[in-house]
Formats: structure tokens, C-alpha cells, sequence
């Protein structure tokens, strides 16, 4: 087995952007396995949640991430954990990887003692250090994260605040407020457009007058990154951060994706797309797929190894899910708990 | 025959666009997905891309977009996704939309409706789970309606459409599926039912149960059981909350002489409270035997585990007790 | 020594910041213009940028800022120009300021001050004149401040800006350059007034006359007037509408045996319908010889012209015609 | 005397537009004299308005159009009575225009019954045919606009809609809502961002990112148009609004000009620009002035016949001053009229 490849990445799309990230990118052997392990437990995890709800044990929404694995751990992979990231309500990828145990997670959806916020909160609503959430309401995330941004400028730090929102979100008024005052005060914000086709049912070209997310941030410099391909997703953040470190955010980045399942649960996500497209997505350009080709076609890991990966995850999602149904909820005395500090 | 609220609310729009063109639908989904919660079903394949109009996810322009057609004579139905999503968009409705007859002293008048679902479903936390009736029925220049059945929704909607001044149209996601026993009269084209009017859902003598939206329907739970126990409740279905029909209530509560509000928004300054102060103004303050009653939701935001989800709302139970309690009886 | 309520904020927002490096004032003109109504006079001059931040007129932008930037542990101030524009930014005020902590189950907590002039100036018509007490402290998860004089604006501000959770801070224009006497108890750094505990602003034992805001003072003048007359009115002062304090109305109202509610908002579920429905479920209600009766604003938007805008707001002479309804006297 | 002349205009600049207006335009005498006219009245109308709030006649708001008067004057003159336009707070100016009276305004301002809205509405919320205020909302009006070209288009009608905006309400997310949508549905708007340099006490710089508004529709097409100069805006306007009539709506058209007074009344208006650059456009770019200057200079006009008219408007106005002030106000009975219809 070698200790690295190099790989070729789709070109990136620039605006308003005078360099590149690179587009030739090196992947070491531990990396490739821990990228690999981090899609493929967001993955199992989402096909629990899946079931689970199927089941009836978790209840209201549920927004499933299955697809969009790479766009969370390329850019986990290239912030630090003292940096700040914010989504919406597809966050349970997100959730995991800021740190939020397995069972934390799952716990939250089914709602028992052992969930992030105890049950509390549900699919939309898990948080941890630095993760300010899920957010239930489209394009609220936005200027929350253009706050916390401030919030890092404000102490001197160099963090950063990576604020997600979906192609639907795009659209927002907030946003673009968003936009514009980050600009004039020049937060350390990157602002990441999850497009990944639809919202709701609504496809992006019906919801949007221009589908360029890039750039649709105007004076704020923007960069397309195939959402598919961790190693872009990794090598456009590390890029787009570092600008940040230096004071030159914010950005926008639009990162390429697909959902894989429909909006929530009870969207069976086949009326406004064919079973077709879905298919074609996976096939060709599914995340996991994709880059488990690449590093056993490059000899850095070995399919034994995936093998092994996936065994321990298959039994750490078995055991959180059980964990998960068996918990008991909190208790009556906590209705009124929490309303307020003090 | 059976009729569905959400069938009640589909048909209602439908024979309105039929009867005027100047009445349209838009929203987020609401034409080529049928409407989130199917409420809008089949009315673009009938109507076309000009009267059901698919939004992008911006209430805030939407709405103000909605709220302009209907001051150049347009009559928009504008729906929310639920409620929840309309706080983007709440300037203009107030703002646009309830004052600008005042404001111009009668020269623009706004004839649109606002509709969507309010109040809690089933396990969508605290940022889905708002009831607005309390903020909307607290401002002037709206009309505000927040129905029960397949026909208050069927002769509710189609007044509110036709009605010349802006509507808050308050639906509930839970009800959406519940079909209800309606009349020949309630499938005709010209079935109304007045704004501003409650209804008696169920006659009673000791005890004055008064509610809105789904909660009308824990009440009739409610009644139905102490009934069995030999306690009759009269269930007031208000209907709308602006204009409330206090005569309805006041006359109910001379009868009964006992009055019980309940609703599923919380408690402070909600529908209850106002009921509690129209009372104490009305000549049927003299004929209360006990204090006014409020079963509202919890004072939280709502929580999504099933343990406390059902803690946070009027339950039957809930008002069983408060009838016993204000009755005195075990 | 006398202070203005508009030094009584300025001071009270300088001193804090000086109290506490994470406490900075954002909003539109609070920086080089001093503040559209000059409450931030000064501190962009001593503060800085970084501390006094004007931003572009983008409400629910920069409300969501200012939440983002409170969720990450800083104390902002978040000025609305008035709350009339406060509308388009609620979504962040309760979405994202008043469920936070819940939704995250202690978690993430959110110390802001939302504050500006609320309800009606002079001559500025419909669109600018509501009054969002009732709106906001319906709210769970809220605190609810609505000062009326110099003593009050900077003890509850000062305790609004250290209290951990969000704070919505309703101040009035018209009272801004109004002078109070105060004693040198409120003009010292530490000078804190508990949110949630309503003042006595005038002792009397004939009737209870509750107020918040402007109000007060509206209630104030109709004491003295009626004193002459021989009825001791007590006035008392809200200053924070949540939590309500509830035990001193009720203590009040069992010593007076009579109520009545003055606020300048509109009378549908509204802060007196509050009041009302609190003491139905009192042991003050029997001590109340007569009903309550609620004073409040016109159910209607503003209007602008001064032959109707006095008729639209409490009036001391409503108050003593309330009064002297309320004991039947002539 | 001429009939006619020619005059050159400063260059417009152009986004996404292949062509631009007219740079060389004809004015015929009639023209001269009624542009004249219409610009002096409201410079003269919202004089008397100032002196009104002086004295205290006039309450609560006042935001002056003058100095903006070649906005109005030369939209208008582009447009239909049919077509219909919709403003903010700073109305006085486009509600004359649009046909309300001089009394009707001046009357409404103090608050009296021959107000155009009977006294209810004051400063900020004046309506007539096709003119729909008026609105105290920053940025509200700009959806409302395309709410009223929506109507026009379902009706059929040519019809189209002006809805202006300042350059501070140019930051308002919901413009850019209204803008998306807009164009997703070819609305018949034209977004006139009346940029005066302020936002109250805020420059625009201070307020904007990019303070280019032609150019923030992004996939609207955009135009620069000298907003001092009352030719400029009227041949912009016709330019733009024969597109929006062949369907190839929404357009945003920023016209560059100034305001002399403060904001409203209470603000002097001089703690954030200084009284040299006031007097600066006033002696070089006032679109009266310069607009007097040229049609007497290509002898359109005689000074005599200008001369004229100010006299007449001089006593137009005394006399709507004199009715604004002595007429009562509407009754008590009053107050409950108006919220509803029925
Ligand atoms: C303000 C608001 N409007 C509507 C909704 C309902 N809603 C939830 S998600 C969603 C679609 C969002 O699509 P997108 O931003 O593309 O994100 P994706 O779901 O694809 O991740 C809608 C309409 C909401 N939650 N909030
Ligand atoms: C939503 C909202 N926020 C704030 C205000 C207060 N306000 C009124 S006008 C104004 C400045 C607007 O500037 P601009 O859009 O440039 O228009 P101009 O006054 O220059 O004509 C502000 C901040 C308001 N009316 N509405
Ligand atoms: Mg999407
Ligand atoms: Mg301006």
C-alpha cells in the first residue's frame, strides 16, 4: 500500500476570486481512511434515522443528509474545532461530526434522556461547542452565523464561522442582509450554498432567477466546488479559510450536491425528479462510491480495511439505535425547564 | 355524506377560482407538489401556472407581492407553509395589509387571504409549533379566522375570499386528514358562513366551554364524557377570533353561568385572556358562579419528545378537570 | 438631581459597557449620528467601531446578527429605530432569540437586549405607532420591559443587559426627554431593578389603576386630578409585562377592591386582558367590589390627524371617567 | 423662439443591456415649459410644506423631495396615468404628480378633510389612481410594486409599474426577494433606486457593500441614469418602459440624485455631509436650475415666460397653504370609519 496519491479534481469555478485552489491534491493513507470512516458513519447513520422513523420512533420531521456526506467532512477536515459552523435543519451529519456522539444524535430523534438537548430540541435542533445548530426556519442560519462571525472578529480571534444553507435558502432576503454587512465589516464567515437541486420540490432553476450561487454574492468572492468529491470539498475550504484567517472574508461557496432521499420523510422525493436521476447520481457520482474507487484504485487502502470499517460501523449504529429506542424520555419536571437561564 | 377539512378547504378554493378570476393562489409548493399537505391538490393541473403560482422560499417578498396584487384589485389567496414561516413575512400583513384601508381613508382596500397551518402538528418542535391566533386577532384592520370542521372550512374560506378586507386564515395540519358528517347545504357553491360569527357546537346547561381550531374538538372529547356523568357542556366553535362574537359567549354564560376558555396558544394575552376581560365587561359577569377558567397550552416552547409534547397542550382531560373543578364536583 | 429617560438609557448602556468588554450597541444611526433619537449620544465617540455599530437598514439581518453574535457568548444591544421596524426582524426575536435555549435544552443561550421606542409618537400615523407589548410578552422565552420613567430606564436596563436570557425593551419616544427626579441611589453603577417586579408609583386605597409605559403617567395625572376629588387612586407601575408581576396587582386589588387597566396598545388580547384573566383566577377576585375595566388604545390603526390621534390613545380624563364609573361616582 | 432643440446627455451605464438609450434627445417647447412647470411646483409645494412643519402646522414626519424633483418629473412624463407607480415615505412630490392636488397634499400633511386621505393618513401615506403611496416601511413598497405589475400582467394589460426605493432600502432583503421573483415571472416592473447619496444619517458607502445599484438586480438588467437631469431620467424611462411592454420586464434603473434637506425635519442635515457639498449640487447639478439654464439658452423659452409661471405657481401654492391651514379637521365620528370595509 502506498502512503499517498495525488488526484486531479474537477475545476473549480471562480468569481471575483483572483487564484485557484489547487486542483492537483494530495491524500495521504490516513486521511483517505478517516474520510472514508467519517461518510460512511454519516451514511449508516442516516439509514438508521431512516428506519427509525419508518417505525414510527421518531416523530415530525426528518431531514435526511444521505448524498450530501462529502460537502460535512471535506470541510470539517479543513477548520479546526475551535471554528464555528451553523446549518439548518439537515444537520444531523453535521451534528455528528462537531462532535455530537452517535447516540447523541439518534437519542435526540427518538427523543429520549440521552438525545444532545435531551429530546427537547428533535431532528431540527441538536447543537454542541462551536455548532450552533440546526435551524427549523430556511435562510435563519445565515445571519446567525454572519453574528458569530462577529462574535470571533470581535475577540481578535482568527476563528472562522462556516454558515451552510441550501439552494432554496439562496433565495432569502436575510441573506443577501447577510451578505452585505459581513461585507462592509469584513467577518471572517464563509458562507457555503449546500445546492443540492431541489428545494422542497422545487427545483433550483424554478426557484431561483440565476442557479449561480457562486456568485451571487455580488462583491463577495465566490467559488463553485463539486460537492460530490471530499477532496474538493476539503482543498476549497483549506483554501477559502486560510483567506478567512487573513482577514479577507467573507466568501460564498457553492458546493454541487444531491439528496438522495426526498425533503423530509414524508416526501417520497420521486414526484418532482425521476427515480432515473436519483439512480444516475449514484452510480456516477455518489460520494462514498466515488472515493472508496480512488483510494483502493491508488493502492492506499486496501478493501479489507473499508470491509473493517464498515463492520465497526454497521455495529456502532446498531448499538446507538438500540440505545436509541430503549432510553426513556425525560420527565414531566422538565416541561419548564430551560424556558429561561434565570 | 363525509367531507375532509383539507377536501372542505380544496374545494372551497376551487369553486371561488371558478366563480372570480380575479382569485389566485401562491405559495411555496402549492402547484406543481399539490400544496405541502396536499390542500391545493389537483388546482394546478385545473387552473395553470397563471391562477396557482409556485414561490420561491421568501414570505417576506411573497406575501408583499401578494398584498400589492390585491391592492390593484387582484383577490390573492396567499398561503404559508404553516403559519410558523409568516413571521418573515408578519410586516406585511400588518403593516400592508390591515392598515392600509385606514391609512388611505378608504381609497385601497387589500381583499386578500392569508392561509396556511397554525398552531402545533405532531412532533415539529418549538420553531413549528406557533399559535398566531392571539397576535393576529390583537391588530385592527385584519379579520381573523381560525375554523374547526370540513364546513366551518368549507363556508369560512369561501367568505374570507369574498370578503373586500384582509383575512388571517388559520388551518390546522392535524385536522387536514379528519373528515367530518356535512350537509347537502355545505356542498353548495354558495355556501357561507358569515365572518365574525361563533357556532354552538354542542348545547349544554352548567358549563360554557369556549374554543377555536382544533381544541373545539377537545372540548366536544371533553363534553362528551362528562356527559356520561350526567354534566351537559355547551361547546362554542368561535369560528373567528376578529371579530369575536361575544354575544354568543355572553348569552351562553347566562345560561350556564360557568365558562371554561380553552385553546392551544399559550396563555398570556392569548384568546383566553380576551374572553376573560369581554366577560367581566358584559352583563354576564353579574352571572358567573365561579372564576373563568383558561386551558391553554403550556407557557414553553414546544418540546418535541412525545413525553412533554402532549403536557404542552389542552388535553380532554385537561378540561374535564377544569370543569370539575369550576363545577366543584369530583 | 433630575435625569432625562433618554440619559437614563445612555448612561446606563455607558456604564455597562465599561462593566463588560462583551457588551457593544448595534443598530441603524446608533454610531456617528448618535442615535436617531440621540439614546446612544457619546458612546461611538468614546466606544468606537468596534463597541457602536451602525448598520444598513436590514432589520432582520442584523437582529439575526446580533442573535448569532449573543449565541457566541457577546451581550449585544440590538436598537431598533422603533419596534414598528422590529416586524420584519421577529422571526430572529422569537425563532432564534426566545426558543434557543429550550430547543437546546440549556445549551445554547442567548443574552441580548432588544430595544427602541415602542407604541405611539406624535403625528406619525398607523404604520409607526403599534404598540408590541402584548405581541412580545405572550412570548415564552422573552423578558418583556417596559419602563416608564428615568429611574426605571436605567435600573431595568442595566439589569436587562447582565440578565442571561433575551430581553425585548420597549421604550417610548415622547418620554425620552422627560425629567425625573432621582435620588443618588439610581445614578450609582450598580443600580439594578429586578426584571419582573412592578413598582408602586402611588399608593392609594379606592382603586388600583395598572399601567405600563407612557401610561403610567397617563394614570399618575388622573390620580392627582381625582385625589383632589377626594379618591386616593394606586398607580401602579408594570415595568415588566414578563414575567408579570401578578402578586402586587393582586395585593393591591384586594386592598382597593377595584381594578382598571390602562395601556396605550389595542384592547384585543392585549396586556390588560391579561391582567383581567389573572385576577379571575386570583383570590383577588372576590375581593373586587365592581369589574375591571380596561383602558387601552383605539381598535384601530393610528390615524394622523390631532382631531383624532389624542382619541386613539388613554387620555388622564378616560381615567377619571373610568374611575368614577368604577366606584359610581359622579 | 425655437420649436425645438437638441441637447446631449451624460452617458447612462448600461448592466446586462445590449443597447443603451439615447445619449442625443430632442425637447419641444411644450415639453420645456411643462417639465419646467411640474418641477418648480413641487420644489415650491414642498417649500411651503417645510415652512407648514415649521410652524407646527405640519406634525410628526416630513421627508422633502427637493432637489429630487427631476425624478418624478421625468418618469412621469415616460409613463401612463394607467401605468402605476408606488414610493416610499418621500411622497409628497410623486403624489402630485400622479394627480393629487396641491391641497389634496398640502391639506393631508396638516391633517385636514380636504386631504387625500382625510387627515388619516399624513406625510407618508398619500394614494390616487395608479399611485399607490406612500409607504413608512423602508423597502416594503418594492414587493408591493411587483405585487402590481403581477396584477397587470394576469390582467392582460400592457400596464406596467414603477416602484422606487432609496439607496438604503436598496439593502433590504426583501428587494432582492421581490427581485428574484420578479424575474422568475417577467413582471412589467421597472425598480427605480433613487439613490441621494443617504440613508438619514448613513452615506451610501457606509450602508453598501456596492453602492453600483443599477447593478444589484444581478440578472436584471440594470441602468445608470444622471438623476439631475430631467431629460436623462425621461428618456431612461422610455427606453425601459417599452421593453417592460414587449414582456422584457423587470428592469432596475438607478438614478443618481440628491436630497437638500435633512432627512425628515428633525434632522438639520448637516452632522454627516457638509453644508459645502449641499451648496455644491446646488449651484452645479440642480435639475432645475441646469434644466432652466438649457431651454433658455437653445431659446425653447423666454426668462419671461419662466418668470410667469413661477408667479402663477408662487400664488397656486399661497392659496393651497392658505386652504391647507384654515380647514377643520374630520370629526370624532371618524375614527372608527375606515377599518374595514364592510
Ligand atoms: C421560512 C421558512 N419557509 C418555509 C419552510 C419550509 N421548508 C423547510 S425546508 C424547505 C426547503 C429548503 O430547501 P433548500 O434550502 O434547498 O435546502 P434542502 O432541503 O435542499 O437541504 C422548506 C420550503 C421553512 N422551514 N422556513
Ligand atoms: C424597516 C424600516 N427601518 C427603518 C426605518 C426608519 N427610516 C425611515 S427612512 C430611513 C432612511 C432610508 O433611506 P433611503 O432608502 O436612502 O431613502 P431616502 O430617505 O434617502 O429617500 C430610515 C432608516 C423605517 N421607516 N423602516
Ligand atoms: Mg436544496
Ligand atoms: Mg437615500
Amino acid at each position: 500500500a502506498s502512503s499517498s496519491a495525488n488526484f486531479q479534481l474537477k475545476p473549480f469555478k471562480l468569481h471575483k476570486l483572483d487564484e485557484s485552489p489547487d486542483t492537483e491534491v494530495t491524500l495521504n493513507r490516513d486521511d483517505a481512511l478517516k474520510y472514508y470512516r467519517e461518510m460512511v458513519t454519516i451514511r449508516r447513520m442516516e439509514a438508521a434515522a431512516n428506519a427509525l422513523y419508518k417505525d414510527k420512533t421518531v416523530r415530525g420531521f426528518c431531514h435526511l443528509y444521505s448524498g450530501q456526506e462529502a460537502v460535512a467532512v471535506g470541510l470539517e477536515n479543513s477548520i479546526r474545532k475551535t471554528d464555528a459552523v451553523i446549518t439548518a435543519y439537515r444537520a444531523h451529519g453535521w451534528s455528528w461530526i462537531r462532535g455530537v456522539s452517535m447516540i447523541g444524535v439518534l437519542a435526540e430523534l427518538t427523543g429520549r434522556r440521552l438525545g444532545c438537548a435531551r429530546g427537547k430540541g428533535g431532528s431540527m435542533h441538536m447543537y454542541n461547542d462551536n455548532f450552533f445548530g440546526g435551524n427549523g426556519i430556511v435562510g435563519a442560519q445565515v445571519p446567525l452565523g454572519a453574528g458569530i462571525a462577529l462574535a470571533q472578529k470581535y475577540r481578535g480571534t482568527d476563528g472562522l464561522t462556516i454558515a451552510l444553507y441550501g439552494d432554496g435558502a439562496a433565495n432569502q432576503g436575510q441573506v443577501f442582509e447577510a451578505y452585505n454587512m459581513s461585507k462592509l465589516w469584513s467577518l471572517p464567515v464563509i458562507y457555503v450554498c449546500e445546492n443540492n437541486g431541489y428545494g422542497m420540490g422545487t427545483s433550483a432553476e424554478r426557484a431561483a432567477a440565476s442557479t449561480d450561487y457562486y456568485t451571487r454574492g455580488d462583491y463577495i468572492p465566490g467559488l463553485w466546488v463539486d460537492g460530490m468529491d471530499v477532496l474538493a470539498t476539503r482543498e476549497a475550504t483549506r483554501f477559502l479559510a486560510d483567506l478567512c484567517r487573513k482577514g479577507k472574508g467573507p466568501f460564498v461557496m457553492e458546493v454541487a450536491t444531491y439528496r438522495y432521499h426526498g425533503h423530509s420523510m414524508s416526501d417520497p422525493g420521486t414526484s418532482y425528479r425521476t427515480r432515473d436521476e436519483i439512480q444516475e447520481v449514484r452510480q456516477t457520482r455518489d460520494p462514498i462510491t466515488s472515493f472508496k474507487d480512488k483510494i483502493i484504485s491508488t493502492d492506499l487502502v486496501t478493501i479489507e480495511e473499508l470491509k473493517d470499517i464498515d463492520n465497526k460501523i454497521k455495529k456502532e449504529v446498531d448499538d446507538a439505535v438500540a440505545i436509541a429506542r430503549s432510553e426513556p424520555e425525560i420527565g414531566a419536571e422538565e416541561l419548564y425547564g430551560d424556558v429561561y437561564m434565570i | 355524506v363525509q367531507l375532509t377539512v383539507r377536501d372542505a378547504l380544496n374545494s372551497a378554493m376551487d369553486e371561488e377560482m371558478e366563480r372570480d378570476e380575479s382569485v389566485f393562489l401562491m405559495g411555496e409548493e402549492v402547484a406543481q407538489y399539490d400544496g405541502a399537505y396536499k390542500i391545493s391538490r389537483g388546482l394546478w393541473k385545473k387552473w395553470g401556472d397563471k391562477r396557482v403560482i409556485d414561490t420561491p422560499i421568501t414570505e417576506y417578498g411573497f406575501a408583499g407581492i401578494a398584498v400589492g396584487a390585491a391592492m390593484a384589485g387582484l383577490r390573492p389567496i396567499c398561503e404559508f407553509m404553516t403559519f410558523n414561516f409568516a413571521m418573515q413575512a408578519c410586516d406585511h400583513i400588518i403593516n400592508s395589509g390591515a392598515k392600509t384601508f385606514y391609512m388611505s381613508a378608504g381609497n385601497v382596500a387589500v381583499p386578500i387571504v392569508f392561509r396556511g397551518p397554525n398552531g402545533a402538528a405532531a412532533g415539529v418542535a418549538a420553531q413549528h409549533s406557533q399559535c398566531y391566533g392571539a397576535w393576529y386577532s390583537h391588530c385592527p384592520g385584519l379579520k381573523v379566522v381560525s375554523p374547526y370542521s370540513a364546513e366551518d372550512c368549507r363556508g369560512l374560506m369561501k367568505a374570507a375570499i369574498r370578503d373586500p378586507d384582509p383575512v388571517v386564515f388559520l388551518e390546522n395540519e392535524l385536522m387536514y386528514g379528519i373528515p367530518f358528517e356535512v350537509t347537502d347545504e355545505v356542498k353548495s357553491k354558495d355556501f357561507l358562513i358569515p365572518l365574525g360569527k361563533a357556532k354552538i357546537e354542542r348545547p349544554g346547561d352548567r358549563v360554557t366551554l369556549v374554543s377555536h381550531s382544533k381544541s373545539v374538538g377537545t372540548c366536544l372529547d371533553a363534553a362528551k364524557e362528562l356527559s356520561a356523568q350526567g354534566v351537559e357542556c355547551e361547546v362554542i366553535n368561535l369560528r373567528s377570533l376578529r371579530p369575536l362574537d361575544e354575544e354568543s359567549i355572553i348569552r351562553s354564560v347566562m345560561k350556564t353561568n360557568h365558562l371554561i376558555t380553552v385553546e392551544g396558544g399559550w396563555p398570556q394575552s392569548g384568546v383566553g385572556a380576551e374572553i376573560c376581560a369581554r366577560i367581566i365587561e358584559s352583563p354576564a359577569f353579574d352571572y358567573l358562579d365561579a372564576p373563568v377558567v383558561r386551558v391553554t397550552g403550556a407557557d414553553v416552547p414546544m418540546p418535541y419528545t412525545k413525553s412533554l409534547e402532549p403536557l404542552s397542550l389542552p388535553q380532554p382531560s385537561d378540561v374535564v378537570l377544569a370543569v370539575k373543578k369550576v363545577l366543584n364536583i369530583q
